[in-house]
């Protein structure tokens, strides 16, 4: 009678697209997590070597050093009009337009929507955490009611400046896209659906379909000035209710 | 339009760099190094560093006190330097002017500076501050000896006297301990 | 008995505490006396004894900080 | 209220405030975001208005519809948010409008980075935006300095409606320094003749940069802000010299760098090198004829910028007979004290 | 008995907010009765004296020229921020943002979009012409499917360039909006509903109420390369199927 | 192909699909439409793209992307339009990235008229984008040049990997004039060690102007780049003189303006006047030796430029001992060959 | 019997016969031989009998050419 | 670089200005003299105004033929205007260089031109062309006069040989027309 053998085996690590240095968010920050389902994304999909990532003005200027893919800088908010020139001179790449709620929402705006409405064959990650990171804890256009930020210091007003923007809604008016759907990363339940996004709106890509558009809702401790796991118990109460999870469309 | 004349005494100036992490009361320690001095009518500037780390939580000041208007608010080469933790020690260690001071905190910093060409000083800051009442007073243990060795920047009366002022609404009821910690890191030194 | 276990990278751990709230098995909690190099305490599993490999650690870190080790048994009838 | 230590970033903005404004449209950017969070933690209390605006271009245009609607109105920025306002700095040029724009310099070009840095000279002083038209500069070097030429923008901006430039940089707006603040001006300026408010028994105003009838109507436009600019050139220079009577090394700089410039003068002295300043505060109208006079027999003029040669230029134009030199340092780097002396004496100081 | 007297009544002559000297319009551009439209309600609402008026970059550069109201020009796209600008310092104005669609939807679209969602209490009138009359014909973001323009002189197609951007469920997934009606200028019938949205949307600033947007079908008929009469047909049977008149807000 | 009558917008155009580019991101603006409208009916045929973009910003950023993926790419606009692309002109710069970018200059400031003007040289030359940078800036003055340079302009750009502006005016883009279009340099340019296209069997290569790590990493960068600009003033500088070995009396001028002071040099010469004429073709590199070595002697230069004074500050800078003067038109108004000759010989010509 | 009249302004009228598709009665036409300063032709009622002073035409015209004039009846039983 | 001399001889430059109405076909006037002096070995420029009036169908440009290289494409005074319509007539009648030449559509201009200092010629330019077969032709009349008054811009043979490149496919049916119309202007003038 044979005896049984115990082996080891790794069943989750690094992977080969995520490149092997500190990362420098704040403990608990999202950017992190999400950088991670990318690269595992494209690990899976066998496209590290057709990518190219166009990083934003904001905490995650630095993704080209994270992801080891061709990065590109974009002057802020302009990440989808450079992922626009980068693909139509290279349509058989895969290119990720990576970007905050401040860079997506605010000053790309119409950046965001003309590419959306031409339906350029990318890939957007809209990391939406209801601030301004980088610069600090900025109001964004996706932070919600009441809250309090350096630039809304008595509590978002929307009898002064609105209600937060529902990117998702917004683009779902237009004909174009095929892809678009709400996911979060305060959970493991979350996270995995979030990766089934991501790899979704890739493979469009790879299949040469057209626009897809991931909404991330991401922990901000910094900017909200919370513990991480306060923050996302904070997400799942207020941040979902607004911004509500799900597909909303998959062509 | 305004015309002035430089003549290039011997005049004070102590350039003093403060280094840590965020949360350790960094930013306040050179403001309160300012106002202290200020008080005693000298000029002073204060600057954060904000240079290539945005996030992950390093926070630097630089502080000039002088007898003379100041020119440059940066220092790029501190009289005096004060650090809180590892990696501030090691990345700041180099910059202090030879025949300068370094004070660091030996709570948190495991491997002691190796300079010879300068000052060295220990503080348990953390140890005596958590003694004098709470381990976030350490900033104060580091500023208490700091006048201790450098009393030409402000005399301990100068810095108690605006604590008040310098420790926001929020926080002053700390300011007991803040007091016996600046008294402790002042016997420290 | 342990069906893996979960390999803890000290000097990535930021010591956000996100593995501690997800792990299911409620093994894991942060560093008393020792920090990192950073100056921080980090994430370590206190009984490696009943980590059933369930990745949920790893999924949530940010920092990469955790790896996923599974005990295959293989053989035997 | 006496001596207090404050911050340059939340000078400019208290300063603003006492000046009567009441407006303020921005986005955020470091090294600058002190300014609009000071603003949007006073403004409400003193029944303003501040409005944090989707981009720059957005926050510029608000700058332009408040302004033509009469009210004392500022915006901020750094460096790639103020390349975004160069239309919008052109419009309010052409349309006669005055505004308080403030650029807290950072390190170019592109991204760049986050220290302080002088490399907007050409931008703010010779247009970055299209067309013929000048925003008058003005280069504070301290905290103080800051708070009272921010009255001052108020006051010439509305004198000459036009855009005044505040141009510091990131380091000057970071700094914290004992400053008095400044008291009002007391100056008024009767706007009504050309705002908007609602026609309201008189006829419209327009307020438009436009002009197409009849063939020669931009021509005119242009020839009256010509005689405008030649006007404030001769009125409303400023400056600063330090030691220059006896000098024979002439220092030039301004903002900080004039800052650094002073303690070498004074390093320079104590050596026995006579050594002097003159610093610029009014960039444009820049003090070419001051300048030209305090110059004049010096043995060597050195221009000191955080940039690769700019305001020399200017310097250049104005110097006559002595030999002009340049100190630069690029990318965020400060000059340090020991350069300046040892390009002056050909030894390290 | 008393012999009946026939007494002639002028029922319609030029509203006084109108201004007695020939417009630069081609002859049946849509222009032209839109600001007859607006000046109208302006009579109608006796707000001459209190009003503003945003002009935008485009043929309707000059309507200060014909509003005898306050006006202002704007640079291209940016009159919702002027406007802004202009109703912050004077809140008991009525400021009207007056905008083609290169204005309002493609270089304007952030400022667009921005300031609906905060609710600015302004009167956006967006002039749909399908195309950029100003600049000689170029293709507008509301240029149809295969409509031939300078710069789409194959005739728009969507696999490259996306679809018409629909100004009025674009903004009407934003929740400050209070009034979003789109209109047409093409008949009698279609010109009297468009007076009332107008009016309606000037109302609700002299009531204080919120931001109003009020979208108007156009005739370009020189952009087209059609004769006045053909565009109205035109309009009729292209445009209005794919930007359906109706009233999509009101509260 | 023999000589064509061809319009200046369209003639770069062409030249520019001669010269390999295919692809083209720009919006609408008067005095230019001619170009995109060209551009739209030609590249679809060579297999090129043409792209409307939403604004003047996106269509300098699709450039910034087409540019970092190695695509030989240009944009063009006029004066307003171009001041939005300040921003995205100083981040390709700092990338150091190649593009080509056409501003066909109208009458400032603001929204102005559409007529032709040179009212942005300060923009293109000094750059009106932040920090230290340059773009290379040709100024054509005839189609035939116009569609010469328009291929220099490319190859220049690869070169030095920057942005090369082409810098017309209205009159000139609307103009039509006989013309041998260009043939293709035949120059080619590798930029597969840096550009993006996925990275297949290499490390990934990164396009960026941010600079963070170490601390004098921009001040590297800036280093570098100066150190280029110093090469190109070296090397790459372009100018046409035209009689001015025995010339008494010197004009300066580029494009439209330049070649009414050829007419008034013609005029002049025929009334016994020494005059001749130097036309910088590149304004930056700024031919200054060669015209210092032109205006040596003369008893006179006079620049003449359609804006307030503008090019004259180079030419000040170059030029030794002759006294220069300067003859402006405003607002889109041109030079008269009469005021010219006038301001020459002191009395009508 | 007339109801009022259409008064056409000709030196405004572009000629873009906009008024004339709307007119219900189809009383409105071109001018023929005569063109105004701009040197274009411009609307003319030809039949001013049939006006029912609807406005229609007036309503439509984008260049305030057109005012209308209704004959009202006052008195009489 | 390119280094030449002006010698400023006594060059032949002649400045002409066209104007009219949009679809009188002006733009097309002013090329067809371009591409035939062209074809001559002249030099030549044609510059459409596309100045204040944006809309309203006004259509101008200016060409000059000349022996030399030509400095300015603007035409600020003409040696030659030819006018179509009567606003055309109004604004551009006072520009034209004294001792010029003004050609006038007589056909729709109602009021003749005024000025005494320069060549007036009146071409009933709609009647001619609608007798050579259609009114659109009507500026092939005026280009028609304007060679036989101005020989020296190009021969009629220079314009009929160009006839073909210079209208577009669409409109080449009409060049029948367009030959007898340039005939008819030609004897009328
Ligand atoms: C033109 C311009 N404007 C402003 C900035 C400053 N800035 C940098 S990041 C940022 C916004 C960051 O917020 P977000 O996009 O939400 O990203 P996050 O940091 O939250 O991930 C701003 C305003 C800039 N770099 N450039
Ligand atoms: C910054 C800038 N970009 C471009 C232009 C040129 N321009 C003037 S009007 C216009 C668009 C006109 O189209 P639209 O807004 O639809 O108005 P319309 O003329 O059709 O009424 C453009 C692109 C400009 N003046 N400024
Ligand atoms: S500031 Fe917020 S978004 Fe930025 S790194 Fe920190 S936690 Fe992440
Ligand atoms: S793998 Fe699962 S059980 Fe093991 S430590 Fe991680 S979360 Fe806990
Ligand atoms: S989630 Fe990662 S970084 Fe956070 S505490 Fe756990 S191991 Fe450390
Ligand atoms: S081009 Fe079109 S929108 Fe402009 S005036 Fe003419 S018809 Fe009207
Ligand atoms: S008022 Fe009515 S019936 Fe009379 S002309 Fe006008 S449209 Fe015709
Ligand atoms: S609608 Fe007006 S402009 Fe048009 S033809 Fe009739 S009257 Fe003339
Ligand atoms: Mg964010
Ligand atoms: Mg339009």
């Amino acid at each position: 009678m044979p005896v049984d053998t115990v082996q080891e085996k790794v069943v989750y690590e690094r992977p080969r697209s995520l490149a092997d240095v500190p990362n420098h968010y704040c403990p608990g920050c999202g950017h992190g997590i999400i950088h991670k389902l990318l690269a595992q994304c494209i690990d899976e999909l066998g496209i590290q070597e057709s990518t190219i990532l166009v990083a934003p003005v904001g905490c995650s200027v630095l993704a080209y050093n994270y992801l080891r893919v061709d990065g590109c800088e974009a002057a802020h908010g302009r990440a989808p009009a450079v992922a626009t020139g980068l693909k139509r001179v290279h349509p058989d790449t895969t290119v990720i337009s990576y970007q905050g709620d401040g860079d997506l929402l605010a000053i790309g705006t119409a950046e965001t929507i003309h590419a959306a409405n031409r339906g350029e064959k990318i890939t957007v990650i809209f990391v939406n955490n209801a601030i301004y990171g980088m610069t600090g804890g900025q109001m964004a256009p996706t932070s919600l009611q009441a809250q309090k930020t350096k630039t809304s210091p008595y509590g978002r007003n929307p009898a002064d400046v609105g209600f937060p923007i529902r990117a998702c809604e917004l683009l779902n008016t237009l004909q174009a896209p095929v892809f678009i759907e709400r996911c979060a990363v305060s959970s493991v339940k979350t996270i995995l659906k979030a990766k089934r996004a991501i790899m979704k709106g890739l493979r469009n890509q790879v299949e040469g379909k057209g626009y897809s558009f991931i909404e991330i809702l991401s922990m901000c401790p910094t900017g909200w000035g919370m513990e991480p796991r306060e923050a996302v118990s904070w997400m799942e109460a207020e941040m979902v209710p607004v911004f509500p999870l799900g597909n909303l469309r998959d062509r | 339009m305004s015309r002035s004349t430089v003549t290039g005494g011997d005049a004070m100036y102590v350039g003093i760099f403060f280094a840590g992490f965020g949360g350790q009361g960094i930013i306040l320690a050179g403001r309160m190094v300012c106002l202290a001095a200020m008080g005693e009518g000298k000029h002073v500037s204060h600057i954060p560093s904000y240079g290539a780390e945005m996030r992950g939580g390093t926070a630097n000041c630089s502080v000039v006190v002088s007898d003379e208007e100041i020119g440059s608010p940066l220092v790029p080469r501190p009289d005096v330097c004060v650090v809180m933790n590892t990696p501030s020690l090691l990345k700041f260690q180099p910059i202090v002017k030879p025949g300068g001071l370094l004070i660091w905190n030996e709570s948190l910093i495991h491997s002691a500076p190796e300079r010879t060409d300068i000052e060295i000083l220990a503080v348990r800051a953390n140890d005596i501050a958590e003694a004098a009442g709470s381990y976030r007073s350490a900033n104060m243990v580091m500023l208490g000896a700091l006048i201790k060795r450098r009393p030409s920047v402000a005399s301990m009366n100068a810095v108690l006297a605006v604590l008040n002022e310098a420790v926001s609404a929020r926080h002053r009821e700390l300011n007991q301990v803040n007091r016996k910690a600046l008294a402790g890191g002042y016997e420290a030194a | 008995m342990s069906r893996g276990r979960a390999e803890i990278d000290r000097e990535r751990c930021k010591g956000c505490t996100l593995c501690i709230g997800a792990c299911p098995e409620k093994i894991l909690a942060m560093s008393r006396d020792s920090f990192n190099r950073q100056g921080v305490p980090y994430a370590e599993c206190f009984d490696e004894s009943r980590c059933t490999a369930c990745m949920s650690c790893a999924i949530i870190c940010p920092d990469m900080a955790i790896r996923i080790i599974r005990l295959v048994t293989i053989g035997g009838e | 209220m006496g001596v207090i230590l404050m911050k340059g970033n939340e000078a400019i903005g208290e300063s603003a405030i006492i000046a009567g404004c009441r407006h303020y449209f921005g986005y955020p950017i470091t090294p600058q975001n002190e300014l609009p969070a000071y603003m949007a933690a006073r403004l409400p209390k003193v029944g303003g208005t501040f409005l944090q605006a989707e981009s720059e271009v957005a926050a510029i245009n608000m700058v332009y519809g408040a302004a033509a609607a009469g009210a004392r109105v500022m915006t901020s920025s750094s460096s790639p948010g103020v390349s975004l306002k160069m239309e919008g700095i052109s419009y309010l040029a052409g349309a006669e409008l005055p505004a308080v724009v403030v650029n807290m310099m950072r390190g170019g070009p592109g991204l760049g980075n986050i220290a302080g840095a002088q490399g907007d000279y050409f931008q703010a002083v010779k247009g970055g935006g299209h067309g013929d038209y000048h925003s008058i500069v003005l280069a504070p070097s301290t905290v103080q300095e800051l708070a009272d030429l921010t009255g001052k923008a108020f006051d010439l901006a509305d004198e000459y409606r036009m855009v005044v430039i505040l141009l510091g940089d990131g380091f000057t707006g970071q700094m914290s320094e004992p400053i008095t603040l400044p008291k009002p001006s007391g100056r008024s300026f009767d706007k009504s003749s050309w705002s908007l408010s609602g026609a309201k028994g008189r006829d419209p105003h327009i307020i438009a940069s436009m002009r197409l009838n009849p063939d020669n109507a931009l021509e005119m436009l242009n020839l009256k802000l010509q005689a405008k600019y030649r006007q404030i050139e001769k009125s409303e220079t400023l400056w600063e010299s330090v030691s220059v009577d006896d000098a024979e090394y002439l220092l030039v700089g301004f903002g900080l760098s004039a800052r650094i410039c002073k303690s070498a003068v004074s390093v320079l002295r104590k050596a026995g090198v006579k050594a002097g300043l003159f610093r610029p505060i009014t960039l444009w109208p820049f003090p070419a004829g001051q300048l030209a006079a305090v110059s004049a027999g010096k043995k060597k003029v050195l221009v000191v910028e955080m940039n690769a040669g700019q305001m020399v230029q200017d310097v250049r134009l104005s110097v006559g007979g002595a030999p002009v030199d340049f100190l630069g340092t690029l990318g965020g780097a400060t000059p340090q004290v020991d350069a300046i002396v040892e390009r002056i004496t050909g030894h390290a100081g």
